[in-house]
């Protein structure tokens, strides 16, 4: 046999054919008692979390009471999380950060240079340009 | 924003609120392309055979007037937070420059849209790394420090076809 | 008493269920009545305790299936064999399921390859259906699907707190922990006999009333994974019989859905096809190949070249067949060239893709 | 008239051949015993074990024989000539220079394969198996029963091999003895043969659509009532 097989893996591309959402839980945490749990304890108590689980089925929510300050923890597909500590905001503010954390898909927020703006991972369509090829060969 | 609702927007894309793009029974419904842009060239006669039996595609599109060459697969960082769009979501590129294949390349300002397909899927809406920044003034002993976050949106390609 | 565990809600679609109220007074009876609730529910999956687990609502939700797979198809393909135990005979597990996942997965993926690149010799053909549906692969996307093993015992689990249904959206396998504590759970009563004989140790949060039961359970754990076939015993290729049985679950919905289901999954997935291809002698195997198709014998002819007496010389060879050029190649050396150039005229041959037109068949890969 | 894959008669082809000796000024072709360097006729082994040779084959003794042997008929399905020689094409013959069946076995047993799990999960099927207690069905299908010695008996190329040689195919399909001297059964005759069904299945579902593929493998393949069907021959073999 004078062809052989290499062994490659084919590489996942979430949105093209399928969009799995990144983030599958998200967990509240608060505490009965601290007053920087005040705004979460609002948020739980108001109906915001019922209609974000009804708008986003594909999220796990958990609430869990502990001491200490408020958190957010997103946990994503990637097998990453992501905690945002929550203490002291209102409402509002609460409910942003849960939306910050919903929104992500759980990667590490990075530096991106400044023409960063396309990534690709396929081969160039028009083709690389060579020296050789052009009609006129270049003089020096 | 209810299902299946569609806006348009001045930047040149069509958001159709679709939650996946994968067509497993619900929310059948595919947007159709109802950008603001306006077509000046390209008529509908065009011949653009080449470009449809080649099975290799670029294209390069405008989102706020700011060019992405992108083709299926790639992931297009925009450096603001598309606030109308959801993860998930469609969005149907209306602001088309230029397709081509390796040979053959269709130029517009803007591309008719009904020569093409070109979807993107949002799959993240994040920020950038946190930075501070310094900022002087020139005789002046005081820095300031400025904090900075950008928000990012990142969209992936999922279609980009010739008709 | 028990350790004090945070009180949980568990939130399921469109409504914030109270649940998880952690066991009362915690005794050893507590406990069995725990694991043989838990083993009941194993064994039947009834759909109105699975459509209490928010893991796995969430999880149909993500994946957007359709109606007619229950939350109880989604919980049984998270049941692997192994994971049911000695005890459990009948439990519903996904081990049939996976079966006729992975003929239905193979076919689609090895059909669609071949319509796609009807040239490609069998090997990398192989290799290519291998790098879309390895184990490797399918654990990969099953992950991506946001599926985690259960890796507590049951004991665990019953110290915090957590209802019977939470361990129903965890992926059950005879490696993780709940496998085999599912397994002790089944031989039910002996537990507490058990618990009397061994050993006591590490296990210094347990208060002194309750440690026979936890002992018993924490030690009973090896020796039924030691008993255990080694069927899906490391998470990857539990999670593949998971994306699998899935599969075959949506195609007893419809056909056409698995179709769409493994097109949206798995062939949207990228390969690089040539990078796949391995040539030990591609300049024979171009000649062969030329005999057979009835082309002129193959030359190479030098295209273009620099700084031949250079540290960094170029060749560009071209390799035609009479007139017209097959493929080209670039190399430091001629010869280099020579073999680039031929694999490029293969690799154009093998990598052949028709486009829409479906019935290209291939007359077989040239043996040298 | 046997058809290559240009679509030129084998007498031409091998004119073909013999002026491209021309550059290499050789144009002996040796028959008779092997001797090492030299180029041997392709007629000399250009025959199946059992005497067939490739370039005698015509339509009416060959191809349609397989239509009918077949019932491809009579079940609507068309398959080119050409296409029906290359799928009784073993890759072992003729060193692989006529078109062989490789690729076509490998998407027919795939679909074979498949077709007999559906089979296999449909109830109605009735065949010895305990008895699916009704929780245990997922959708109206028996899952448990896959896997069972009963199912991976239907794909066996022992049973496609004895369809093979009920049929009367078993002469028609070219391949090539590994050692000549050995009996059939020790070069493998029964996976080599069995590839003919299946690369037939695969050419069908390339050429005719998974819609006339099925019709074959259930009215024909998987049809109690035909004496050819796996299933009755299955059940003779128990």
């Amino acid at each position: 046999m004078v062809v052989r097989a290499l062994k490659q893996v084919s590489v996942a591309r979430n949105g093209v054919g399928a969009f799995v959402h990144p983030c599958r839980k998200i967990v509240l945490q608060y505490c009965n008692w601290g007053g920087s749990s005040e705004g979460m304890r609002r948020f739980l108590a108001s109906r915001r979390l019922d209609l974000l689980a009804t708008k986003y089925p594909q999220i796990e929510f958990e609430v869990v009471r502990k001491p200490g300050h408020p958190l957010v923890t997103g946990l994503y597909t990637n097998g990453r999380e992501k905690v945002v500590c929550v203490r002291n905001l209102n409402v509002d503010h609460v409910e942003n950060k849960l939306l910050l954390v919903k929104d992500s898909s759980g990667e590490v927020l990075r530096h991106y240079a400044k023409n960063d703006n396309v990534r690709s991972i396929n081969e160039s369509v028009r083709g690389v340009w060579s020296p050789v090829h052009t009609r006129t060969r270049p003089t020096v | 924003m209810g299902q299946g609702e569609r806006f348009s927007t001045s930047v040149g894309i069509a958001i159709s609120r679709r939650w996946n793009s994968s067509s497993l029974g619900r929310n059948e419904e595919i947007s159709k392309p109802v950008g603001t842009s306006l077509t000046d060239t390209t008529s509908t006669d065009m011949d653009t055979t080449p470009l449809k039996l080649s099975n290799e595609l670029y294209a390069m599109f405008r989102i706020h007037n700011r060019p992405y060459t992108v083709t299926v697969g790639d992931t297009v960082i925009l450096p603001f937070k598309m606030k109308d769009a959801n993860l998930g979501d469609t969005l149907c590129l209306t602001d088309v420059a230029r397709i081509g294949s390796r040979n053959y390349t269709l130029a517009g300002g803007p591309i008719d849209q009904s020569l093409y397909t070109l979807k993107a899927t949002v799959i993240e809406k994040t920020k950038r790394k946190f930075e501070t920044r310094e900022i002087t003034k020139r005789r002046h002993r005081r820095v300031r420090t400025v904090a900075k976050k950008g928000d990012l949106t990142l969209l992936r390609i999922n279609e980009l076809t010739v008709h | 008493m028990l350790k004090r565990v945070p009180a949980v809600w568990y939130s399921t679609v469109g409504r914030v269920a109270r649940g998880g109220v952690p066991p009362g007074g915690g005794g050893v009876a507590e406990f069995r009545k725990y694991v043989e609730e838990e083993a009941a529910v194993l064994r039947r999956l009834p759909q109105e305790v699975t459509d209490k687990s928010s893991a796995l609502v969430a999880l149909h939700s993500r994946l957007r299936l359709p109606e007619a797979f229950t939350t109880a198809h989604l919980a049984r393909c998270l049941s692997c064999k192994s994971g049911a135990g000695p005890g459990a005979s009948g439990a519903l597990d996904n081990r049939g399921l996976n079966i006729f996942g992975k003929n239905l997965l193979t076919m689609e993926v090895t059909a669609e390859l071949l319509r796609r690149f009807p040239r490609l010799p069998l090997p990398v053909l192989n290799a290519a259906v291998d790098g879309y549906i390895g184990e490797g692969v399918l654990a990969g996307i099953a992950r991506g699907w946001g599926v985690q093993p259960e890796t507590r015992g049951v004991l665990d689990r019953f110290l915090s707190g957590e209802t019977v249904e939470a361990t129903l959206g965890r992926l059950r396998y005879v490696g993780g922990a709940s496998a085999s504590s599912i397994a002790s759970a089944a031989s039910g009563s002996s537990i507490h006999e058990a618990g009397s004989v061994a050993d006591v140790s590490g296990n210094a949060t347990a208060p002194e009333a309750d440690a026979p039961g936890t002992a018993a359970v924490a030690t009973s754990i090896p020796l039924e994974t030691g008993t255990q076939a080694p069927v899906s015993s490391s998470s990857g290729s539990a999670l593949a019989l998971f994306v699998r049985s899935t599969l075959a679950v949506l195609w007893t919905v419809s056909p056409a859905l698995s179709t769409q289901f493994i097109r949206d999954h798995v062939l949207s997935r990228r390969l690089d096809v040539k990078a796949l291809f391995s040539f030990e002698q591609p300049t024979r195997e171009l000649a062969r190949l030329c005999t057979r198709e009835r082309l002129q014998r193959p030359t190479s002819r030098l295209l273009a070249e620099s700084g031949r007496l250079s540290r960094a010389p170029v060749f560009i060879v071209g390799v035609f067949s009479g007139e017209e050029q097959l493929g080209e190649g670039f190399g430091s050396s001629l010869k280099e060239a020579k073999a680039r150039a031929a694999t490029d005229a293969l690799m154009k041959w093998y990598c052949y893709s028709p486009g829409e037109t479906t019935d290209v068949i291939d007359p077989g890969t040239v043996i040298v | 008239m046997p058809l290559l894959p240009t679509g030129a008669s084998f007498c031409r082809a091998n004119c073909t051949v013999m002026r491209q000796m021309r550059i290499r000024a050789l144009s002996y072709l040796h028959t008779g015993e092997r001797v090492r360097g030299l180029r041997r006729d392709p007629a000399s082994y250009l025959a199946n074990p059992y005497g067939l040779k490739y370039g005698s084959v015509d339509k009416d003794s060959y191809q349609d024989r397989i239509k009918s042997l077949l019932h491809l008929k009579e079940l609507g399905i068309e398959l080119e000539d050409s296409l029906i020689l290359q799928c009784l094409t073993h890759k072992s013959f003729a060193h692989g220079i006529v078109p062989y069946n490789e690729k076509l076995n490998v998407l027919g047993t795939q679909y074979l394969k498949f077709k007999l799990a559906c089979f296999s999960v449909d109830p109605n099927n009735a065949e010895p198996s305990k008895s699916g207690n009704s929780v245990s069905l997922v959708n109206g299908r028996n899952f448990d029963r896959l896997g069972s010695k009963w199912s991976r008996n239907l794909i066996s190329d022992g049973l496609i091999y004895k369809f093979i040689k009920k049929s009367g195919l078993r002469k028609l399909i070219f391949w090539k003895m590994r050692n000549p001297d050995a009996s059939y059964m020790e070069n493998g005759e029964p996976k080599i043969l069995s590839t003919a069904l299946n690369s037939l299945l695969g050419a069908m579902l390339i050429t005719n659509g998974p819609g006339k593929t099925d019709r074959f493998i259930n009215d024909f393949l998987l049809n109690s009532k035909e004496q050819l069907s796996l299933i009755s021959l299955k059940k003779e073999k128990t």
